[in-house]
């Protein structure tokens, strides 16, 4: 028997798998019935999540859930750290205010968005919370399929270009996923995470070698995911074409591309004869991809383009700091990583709002028509939009948030983040030490990141904001704009709360840098007395 | 003995298929028409149902044989399409 | 479950041995009739080789050897060579109606009409 | 309750040969059959009048013996190649037949036989257009057809 | 306290954004500023002599840098300085600024900007300092571009805003640099440990860095160029940040550090090239000003330029007198700002060609300006003088070996004089003269009396100090030393009359010369366009150039370059880095697989993967111009994978491999019909590119094959003693009650996985669904195949046919098969279902050849007719499916134990006998319906893109008949 | 069996990338097709392959010698998946050569 609590932890994968089922029985029709049941679906996520993230502190590791009551190597796992609860609190957080966002009216812009959007999430925390590369690979695809639907949602030639693309690349991406994943059973014979780390340090140098290739191999695809130079190519056009929920949630994407690489890189390259493996590549890569977000968020006009980027930058900034290895680098990351998805989360859906205003809606919608099987219209209740006489104010304030944010200008959580990253990495308490090369590239690249976001940004904003010469105020409703402000207020507690979240953020690294915690944890937790009773059966 | 005569009845019995399906193969690749190209799909289905059946006999396993129903029973579904779609332009109308 | 080959009298491996030999045998000159023989329409009958006879004589070879290496009647090949038996025809007859089709369409003289000419 | 009774059983004995022969299976079979007869049903085919289904049996000996001939003659006609010239050709064969589930049953027959090919049915003149590998004389085939398949099927089908 | 208040009344003011007032929002500004004001006037005496008040909130406690503030003398009287002329600002805003305006936005800002501007001055941090820093450029760019209906407002703010936040950032990380070397963050520390930083390697980067922060926030040359166009501001913004505040911060900054960074060469060199560079040019290019606000900005640029040069010289002395003139610029310059605005307030102009005679309209306000401008001059009895004497006096002096020190006293009077021509200019011009003519507004009068007010207060202020320094300024100016300073606090003498001495006689030629020259160019000036010499150094357009070429022209060029929107080099990137993946770690440490054995060949075996090979070459040959065939050839291709596994111990592997090629290949062929036709074999000639592109794509497809066929061979031969699989093959029967290994790793061991793939497959057919609602073919795939026109145009033309009777007697015969198979393509399913635990088999296997059965009904009678006698709800299937697998997966919880634990045992039924039964044929069960569901929904929809399109050709030509 | 297999292996993915890298969106999903074959029989392979060794477990028999059962079932939930996005992919490029009127992959109408 194990305690009720437990089970918390397989809650974020369940409550949306069985809410994205069960919208599936409402009829199209009910639309508001399926709106409350996938909202109350995400906020209950959101209070597991908060839950678990109370837990995972409680004691020196999280816990561990043996899905199916099997032992650790065998069975699959799910591990739940401080990172790991640290990402699923993100999801939520980052869930719950778009969701409602998309009440407004995108919701309705296609069939199916809550079941999708619920199977999104599904995904999202399931590999986020998985410490089996198999089913990690399992709910990456999951999340990626819900996401091509929620890319397409909507449909119009931009958006159908663009899915393509994204599908093409990902589908490369998965063909390289299941190479390395079954590059590294056929040569270590596991598929536990945390097995596979006790295992490397043993096994003989062919074998290692070919389990490296694997891994390197597994690398590719995740940096497809998380936007690598040159392997991102398909990013900005996919972010920037998606509906602006959508695209909010797919910040995420990214996230779990870096989570991986930050989870696999600690726990399997930390020590033995593999230390190191890749370091470089992720740090040169990192820096190349933030030099190219830099380039691209100057080169952008459309706002989304250059949300879209900034979402390379963010990549390109945490991919190099995992490269660096430096502990205290890697927690301001954490920070970085929070702070900057929760912006970017808000500027997409902001960037509608905004963008509302310049073009009518027209890119909302392509043309709708009758459809297979029931034939009801789809056209989003317009006009229920008012002209608010604050709403340019209050959009301003918004935008004029986000770009303090993403630039990393003082005060706000962009800001700590930048400082913590770059305190470590100029070497607080070591006096005398210098940085390494790579460090200050680093620094550099951040710095020019920053500047750089700030001039577009600027000069987007003064374009939208105080150029437009008709002033034509969009339409834009409440529930539209409580979300993006309610992001920012994270963004904001983040930033008065820095201590204590970099203190977290601190814990969470500590406990992952350390690959021993980690699979002392994972093997130490024993299957349930078992109630099976084969052995009593009949032969054939 | 018997076990002799069935390996080697089985074996070349086996080659014989393979025979038969490269040549069927040939056709799905020379054509001339589409039609003769799914025909030689369908040859193929056939040939390596029976190529399936005679891996059953020579391993003594009924486990494959599962595999050579289901090609028996909805193998030609595929070419079943392929010949409408000749017909018609269109798979299901 | 396995059976071994060792398991059946030399006589019967002798009859499965002919029956696998001869389905493969016929469903070669059936590969080899489709790809020798000059037009569509005579190539179709070349296949049936393979799913009639070729396929009844593997299939006698498996009922037979694996009835008589397991002790009981094992007869599910049968279904086998119904289920060729009666889905081949679809296809063909589907596939020649396409060719008959084109053909018409095409004006080839070598194939009877149907009564009265088509213009697109 | 059983729509198709011919169709459950076969159904029931393709469940026993897939499996093993024991009362269990033969109630999950049986089951397994009705379920499946229904599902049939909900399709409504044209039901057809079976009337002497035991003359099926005939029917499938005289075709099975007619394509162990049709087998050797075709691949006598194969492996001589050049050296034998074969005739081929189409005939067209009026048929008196009209029940759907008969001339399938015709058409696998004729398709079946290496030989012959089953190309086109016009159901406004109820006539077959068929394709022969060796036609030695029209008539002696258009005679097998009618006397020989024709006729038991519509014994059977009436 | 004294920071967050102006915080809190920003906040407040700006809830009054609705008010129409302007008395509401600006006492509430005056009520702040006058607060800030006597809070920090009661913290005088516990800094007088040299005490330190300190205040601190935890806020990243783990890295040093809390909410840490700390008043000293030198902080205090900045801070009574931003308060005092504050609360000036702000009275005369009241009056400046027209009610048209979102005035409560204005004064919000303003307050913000006072309180980031007290936050600089207090922090006892840097990084907290930093941050102020940058909230200081953010106020300011909101502040000047408080009017953004005028260009030239958004470009002088965003110029501002680039050119200090850059600043800001260069002295984030400077000042970062600077903690790590002092080891702490805490301004006291780093004050304290000058020698270590002084030492340290990072000593020059670290100074630059934060050399530039402050350069370019006090407008030293060759960042001074935002401040002039910053003018765009209203007045009172001027007023307060560009001449008495903001522009402040760079010198109070260097001042702050200068106990740890000065002293040394680099110092001395860099500091004093910008000063006294910035020193000359301000003055210089001030002369030639036709804007009055203009004037006062190159001036301004030119008195930091001095207080820098001072601070450069590392000298005790030097720094109290920088710390003198900060507070004596900040009193003249605000209030000729003010006065310059009350002009142009009064008269619609700021230009000093139209601008004359003024002083008979504006008979005090001229006064007070004049007496200001002497002051700006440096003539004696004001308070400019004193500190223009000690910079004269410091400039002498010898500080460093090198010309610039040699150079300096020199250029000093040059500024000077300069200083006094332009000062002359401002009065002289407007003041005097004939009565301007053709004036916006034509009839200026004196403004109202609080609105002058703060001039009033400023020049007596002026006077007061200038005539008693040693009474008035000089204890809060020792306190301010003394903090700075400390111990070396050196004694020095306010006084007015130092006897005749070298600054004396500087000072003379300076006002002589500046007399001279005036009256020389006196017309000149008042003619030129632009400054003479240095016309084209125009900074602006220097800066704007560089920000387009840098930020938009090569930006964009190189993002072209470094990018794609294509897929095609997309995926050829992904295709080469996987490639080189798994080659370089192997390649580079000289991986030696070993030799190849050729192991047991099977010749059959070998046979199929030869025709598989060869279908595979022929597929992508075909795939261009023959898809038909090459979706044939990809379906054998398919056909001897599944072969393999069955060869190879993977009946379950072949069994679904079959199902699903059946499957896509119907799903394929329903999509061709919606592409484009292609004509075969048009050979279209090849450019070099395209040859080369080709031979590209070869050779990194040979690469990836040989790769891939390389790894595989050494990881098949490569064995692996303990994987988890010898535990599922021990387990498997006893503990998860299947005999079939792999079914039960689907269903029990791994059922996590498989719970996570059906919903793959279930998400996909949703989008699938999603997508085809939307559908809209090409308009040449709108028509009809033309194989159905050429038979419906026959059934037409035949007088003895109906329409579709081509059809209908070309399925009649295959349909009544396909009709009969049905029954049995189910009951297959059910055994394929019901076996798998034990045998291959399985749900999914099951589910697929249950959708194959309903696809057939599809293919015999068409849509229309399938779905009037078979209807599928394919959404709710899925819905069953997944809820089924997950509901047996949380049944587990009811017994205790985690999700998807599975139970099984052997019933024991009567008649029948002991019957396996196990959670996991639950689960299975889901599998299989969300299978059947997801399938028959692609295929179906699909499917029904055929039914759509002939009701949109309808519809077509329904309209097409309407008019 | 092996070198047949790695053969055949690397033969598929040759085949497979060369049509990845084609213009022509038919021919992506074709390539994909083919390299999810050749990923298949990859991930199938890493385990060692058997012949003749299933892994189902018969009363008394060792279980030492039976093929690896474990990447047979990440195969099948591999074609599963594979399955799903051929399917997915075909439907988006028939809505982008709907939209577009062009089966290029990034919808250009020209020729080349
Ligand atoms: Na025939
Ligand atoms: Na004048």
């Amino acid at each position: 028997m194990i305690a009720w609590p437990q089970h918390l932890i397989v809650l974020p994968i369940l409550i949306p798998l069985i809410a994205g089922a069960g919208l599936l029985f409402i009829p199209d029709r009910q639309r508001s019935v399926k709106a409350m049941v996938s909202l109350a679906a995400t906020i209950a996520l959101g209070a597991v999540s908060l839950l678990l993230m109370a837990a995972s502190g409680e004691s020196r590791f999280g816990a561990v859930y043996l899905v199916g009551n099997w032992a650790a190597p065998f069975g699959i796992v799910l591990v739940l750290d401080r990172l790991s609860a640290l990402m699923v609190v993100l999801t939520a957080l980052l869930a719950v205010p778009v969701l409602s966002f998309a009440l407004a009216r995108w919701h309705s812009a296609g069939a199916h968005f809550h079941s999708l959007y619920q199977f999104l999430l599904m995904g999202l925390n399931g590999a986020f919370l998985t410490g089996d590369l198999f089913n990690l690979f399992v709910f990456f695809e999951v999340m990626l399929a819900a996401s091509y639907g929620l890319i397409l949602h909507g449909s119009g030639p931009l958006r159908v270009k663009a899915g393509m693309h994204y599908i093409a690349i990902n589908l490369a991406a998965a063909l390289l996923f299941l190479i390395g994943v079954s590059l590294i059973y056929g040569t270590t014979g596991t598929l536990n995470m945390a097995d596979l780390a006790e295992r490397l340090p043993t096994i003989e140098p062919d074998r290692r070698l070919l389990m490296e290739a694997g891994a390197a191999v597994l690398g590719v695809a995740f940096l497809v995911k998380a936007g690598m130079w040159p392997l991102c190519f398909w990013l900005p056009s996919a972010y920037s074409v998606a509906a602006a929920p959508v695209a909010a949630i797919l910040t995420l994407m990214s996230k779990v591309g870096i989570y991986i690489i930050i989870r696999l890189t600690l726990l399997l390259f930390a020590e033995g004869p593999s230390a190191g493996f890749g370091s470089g590549v992720l740090l040169y890569g990192g820096l190349a991809t933030l030099a190219f977000g830099t380039i691209g968020v100057l080169a952008s006009q459309a706002l989304g383009r250059i949300g879209a980027y900034s979402v390379l930058v963010s990549s390109g900034t945490l991919l190099a700091i995992t490269g660096l290895h430096d502990e205290a680098a890697t927690s301001g990351a954490l920070l970085y990583l929070l702070s900057s998805t929760l912006t970017l989360g808000a500027f997409f859906m902001l960037v509608e709002l905004v963008e509302r205003g310049q073009d009518a809606g027209a890119s909302v919608l392509a043309v709708t028509m009758e459809l297979y099987g029931d034939a009801d219209n789809e056209v989003p209740e317009e006009g229920q939009g008012t002209t608010m006489p604050a709403t340019l104010a209050v959009l301003g304030i918004c935008f004029a948030s986000c770009a303090i944010l993403l630039s990393g200008l003082p005060p706000l959580s962009g800001f700590v983040a930048k400082f913590v990253m770059l305190s470590a990495l100029i070497g607080t308490g070591s006096v005398g030490s210098s940085p390494t090369g790579g460090a200050l590239i680093f620094v550099t690249l951040v710095i020019l990141g920053g500047l750089a976001t700030l001039i577009a940004l600027t000069r987007a904003g003064i374009r939208a904001f105080w150029s437009s010469i008709e002033g034509t105020v969009p339409r834009v409703l409440v529930m539209e704009i409580v979300p993006i402000m309610l992001l920012l207020t994270i963004t904001a507690t983040l930033t008065v709360k820095a201590g204590p979240a970099l203190a977290y953020a601190d814990a969470a690294v500590r406990s992952i840098v350390d690959p021993g915690i980690y699979i002392k944890a994972v093997q130490g937790v024993a299957p349930q007395k078992s109630r099976r009773d084969h052995t009593a059966a009949p032969g054939e | 003995m018997s076990a002799i005569i069935l390996f080697t009845a089985v074996s070349v019995a086996q080659l014989m298929l393979t025979t038969a399906m490269a040549i069927s193969s040939v056709r799905m690749f020379y054509g001339p028409r589409a039609q003769d190209r799914i025909v030689g799909l369908d040859a193929l289905y056939v040939n390596s149902m029976l190529l399936l059946v005679t891996f059953g006999i020579g391993t003594g396993k009924t486990v494959y044989f599962e595999a050579a129903l289901v090609i028996g029973l909805i193998g030609f579904v595929s070419s079943v399409s392929l010949a409408k779609f000749l017909m018609r332009g269109e798979v299901i109308e | 479950m396995i059976y071994s080959a060792a398991d059946i009298p030399v006589w019967m491996a002798v009859v499965v041995a002919f029956f696998v030999l001869a389905g493969a045998a016929l469903a070669l000159i059936g590969a080899i009739g489709f790809l020798r023989l000059p037009t569509f329409y005579e190539r179709i009958h070349a296949p049936t080789l393979a799913t009639s006879w070729g396929t009844g004589g593997i299939m006698c070879a498996s009922i037979l050897f694996f009835s008589v290496a397991g002790g009981r009647l094992v007869a599910h090949e049968v279904l086998i060579g119904v289920f060729i038996t009666v889905t081949t025809p679809v296809t063909f007859m589907l596939l020649a109606r396409a060719a008959l089709h084109r053909d018409r369409f095409e004006n080839n003289p070598k194939v009877p009409r149907r009564t009265g000419p088509v213009k697109l | 309750m059983l729509p198709y009774p011919l169709l459950t059983v076969f159904l029931l004995v393709m469940w026993l040969l897939l499996n093993r022969f024991t009362l269990g299976h033969v109630l999950l079979g049986g089951m397994v059959a009705v379920c499946s007869s229904w599902a049939m049903a909900a399709l409504r085919p044209d039901k057809p009048k079976l009337r002497r289904w035991y003359l099926l049996p005939k029917l499938f000996g005289v075709v099975m013996l007619d394509i162990i001939r049709s087998n050797i003659a075709v691949s006598r006609v194969i492996l001589q190649g050049r050296a034998k010239e074969h005739r081929s050709a189409f005939i067209n064969v009026p048929l008196e037949l009209r029940d759907p589930t008969a001339l399938a049953i015709l058409s696998i027959i004729v398709t079946g036989t290496p030989g012959s090919a089953w190309l086109e049915y016009d159901s406004r003149n109820s006539s077959v257009l068929l394709h022969v590998l060796d036609l030695v004389d029209d008539d002696e085939w258009r005679d097998l057809l009618k006397n020989r398949y024709e006729k038991l099927l519509l014994e059977i089908f009436s | 306290m004294v920071v967050i208040l102006p915080f809190v009344g920003s906040l407040l003011t700006a809830f009054l954004l609705r008010t129409n007032s302007r008395l509401l929002p600006a006492s509430i500004a005056g009520f702040v500023a006058a607060t800030v004001v006597l809070m920090t006037a009661a913290l005088y005496p516990s800094v007088a002599n040299g005490g330190v008040v300190r205040f601190e909130i935890e806020w990243l406690p783990q890295l040093g840098v809390n909410l840490n503030l700390r008043v000293d003398g030198f902080a205090w009287l900045f801070a009574m300085l931003v308060g005092i002329i504050g609360v000036l600002v702000v009275l005369y805003a009241r009056y400046y600024m027209s009610e048209e305006g979102p005035v409560p936005r204005f004064f919000s800002f303003l307050l913000a900007f006072m309180g980031s501007m007290l936050g600089i001055v207090f922090s006892g941090n840097v990084i907290l300092l930093s941050v102020f820093w940058e909230l200081t450029s953010l106020t300011s760019f909101l502040l000047i571009s408080y009017w953004n209906q005028n260009p030239a407002a958004r470009d002088g703010a965003r110029m501002a805003l680039t050119v200090t936040a850059t600043g800001g950032f260069c002295l984030l990380v400077g000042l970062v640099i600077l903690g790590n070397i002092a080891g702490s963050y805490d301004l006291d520390v780093i004050l304290s440990s000058a020698e270590a930083i002084t030492a340290h390697p990072l000593y020059l980067t670290c100074l630059i860095l934060i050399l530039l922060g402050a350069f370019t926030k006090s407008a030293q040359f060759p960042f001074h160029f935002w401040l002039p166009n910053a003018m765009a501001a209203p007045t009172p913004v001027s007023a307060y940040l560009h001449s008495a505040t903001m522009v402040k911060a760079g010198v109070f900054l260097l001042a702050r550090l200068s106990p740890a960074l000065s002293g040394t060469y680099e110092w001395f060199m860099l500091v004093g090239l910008a000063g006294v560079s910035t020193l000359l040019l301000g003055s210089y290019f001030a002369m030639f000003q036709q804007d009055l606000k203009g004037l006062l900005a190159f001036s301004t640029i030119s008195h930091l330029g001095l207080i820098t040069t001072l601070l450069s010289l590392g000298s005790p002395v030097a720094t109290v007198a920088a710390i003198f003139h900060m507070v004596n610029h900040a009193t003249f310059k605000a209030s000729l700002f003010m006065a310059a605005g009350i002009i142009d307030h009064e008269t619609g102009t700021r230009d000093m060609r139209r601008l004359s005679g003024l002083l008979r309209y504006l008979p005090i306000t001229g006064r007070l300006a004049m007496v200001a401008s002497a002051a700006m001059a440096g003539v004696p009895l004001l308070n400019g003088f004193l500190s223009k004497e000690m910079f004269f006096a410091e400039a002498v002096e010898t500080h460093a070996n090198s010309w610039l020190d040699t150079a300096t006293p020199y250029l000093a009077v040059i500024a000077s004089a300069f200083s006094v021509a332009y000062s002359l200019r401002f009065i002289h011009s407007v003041f005097f003269g004939p009565p301007p003519m053709g004036l916006p507004n034509q009839a200026p009068q004196e403004p109202p009396h609080w609105m002058r007010f703060p001039i009033d207060f400023l020049v007596i202020a002026c006077l007061v100090v200038g005539i008693f320094p040693n009474f008035t300024i000089g204890p809060f100016l020792h306190a301010a030393a003394v903090s700075v300073l400390g111990q070396s606090t050196p004694q020095y003498s306010l006084s007015v009359w130092h006897g005749f001495n070298v600054p004396l006689l500087m000072s003379l030629v300076a006002m002589t010369t500046g007399c001279a020259i005036y009256v020389g160019f006196r017309s000149y000036f008042s003619r030129c366009e632009g400054t003479p010499v240095f016309r084209h150094l125009a900074g602006q357009r220097i800066f704007e150039r560089v920000l387009v070429t840098l930020s938009w022209r090569w930006a964009r060029s190189l993002e072209s370059r470094l990018g794609t929107r294509s897929l095609q080099p997309q995926l050829r990137w992904i295709t080469f880095l996987g490639f080189l993946a798994a080659f370089l770690p192997l390649y580079l440490a000289g991986f030696q697989s070993r030799m190849l054995s050729p192991s047991d060949l099977d010749a059959a075996f070998l046979g199929i993967w030869t025709i598989g090979c060869c279908l595979a070459i022929g597929t992508a040959y075909l795939a261009k111009y023959h898809r038909l065939a090459a979706l044939v050839m990809l379906g054998g291709v398919g056909l001897i994978v599944c072969i393999t596994f069955l060869w190879l111990s993977a009946p379950d592997l072949a069994l679904t491999q079959l199902l699903v090629e059946i499957v896509t290949t119907v799903l394929i062929l329903l999509g061709l019909r919606w592409l484009p036709k292609r004509v075969g074999d048009l050979k279209d000639e090849m450019t070099f590119r395209a040859r080369f592109r080709r031979f590209r794509d070869f050779v990194l497809a040979a690469a990836c094959g040989v790769g891939m066929a390389f790894i595989s061979y050494a990881v098949m031969t490569m064995t692996v003693p303990d994987t988890i699989a010898n535990f599922f093959l021990n387990n498997a029967y006893t503990q998860g009650g299947g005999r079939n290994v792999v079914n039960v790793i689907l269903v029990d061991f791994r059922g996590f996985d498989t719970l996570g793939e059906i919903t793959v497959l279930g998400i996909v057919a949703l989008t699938v669904y999603a997508l085809l609602r939307r559908f809209r073919p090409a308009p040449d795939s709108l028509a009809a195949p033309e194989q159905q026109q050429v038979q419906a145009l026959f059934d037409e033309q035949q007088p003895d046919r109906d329409a579709g009777d081509t059809v209908r007697d070309y399925l009649l015969v295959p349909s009544v098969i396909m009709q009969w198979l049905f029954p049995v393509v189910i009951t297959l399913a059910v055994y394929i279902f019901i076996r798998g635990h034990d045998l291959p088999g399985g749900g999914f296997s099951a589910g697929l050849t249950m959708s194959i059965a309903f696809l057939l009904q599809y293919l015999a009678g068409g849509t229309r007719w399938a779905e009037d006698r078979i209807r599928v709800l394919p959404l709710r299937w899925m819905a069953s499916g997944l809820i089924t697998a997950g509901g047996t997966g949380i049944g587990a919880w009811l017994f205790g134990y985690p999700f998807l634990t599975s139970h099984s045992r052997y019933l024991d039924l009567p008649l029948i006998g002991k019957v396996p039964a196990a959670t996991a044929m639950i689960f299975d069960l889901g599998v299989f319906l969300l299978v059947v569901g997801s399938t028959v929904l692609i295929l179906v929809a699909l499917a029904h893109q055929s039914i759509r399109i002939n009701r949109i050709r309808a519809m077509d030509e329904a309209k097409e008949g309407a008019p | 069996m092996e070198l047949v297999l790695s053969a055949a292996i690397g033969f598929m993915t040759a085949c497979g990338v060369w049509l990845l890298l084609r213009p022509r969106t038919y021919q992506v999903i074709v390539g994909l097709s083919l390299l999810s074959y050749a990923v298949n029989l990859f991930i199938f392979g890493v385990g060692g392959v058997k012949s003749d060794e299933p892994p189902l477990l018969t009363e008394g028999a060792s279980v030492a010698l039976l093929a690896d059962p474990v990447p047979q079932a990440l195969v099948l939930t591999a074609i599963v998946i594979g399955f799903a996005t051929t399917a997915l992919f075909l439907v988006v490029l028939l809505a982008s050569r709907g939209l577009t009127g062009s089966d290029h992959v990034d919808g250009r109408s020209d020729p080349r």
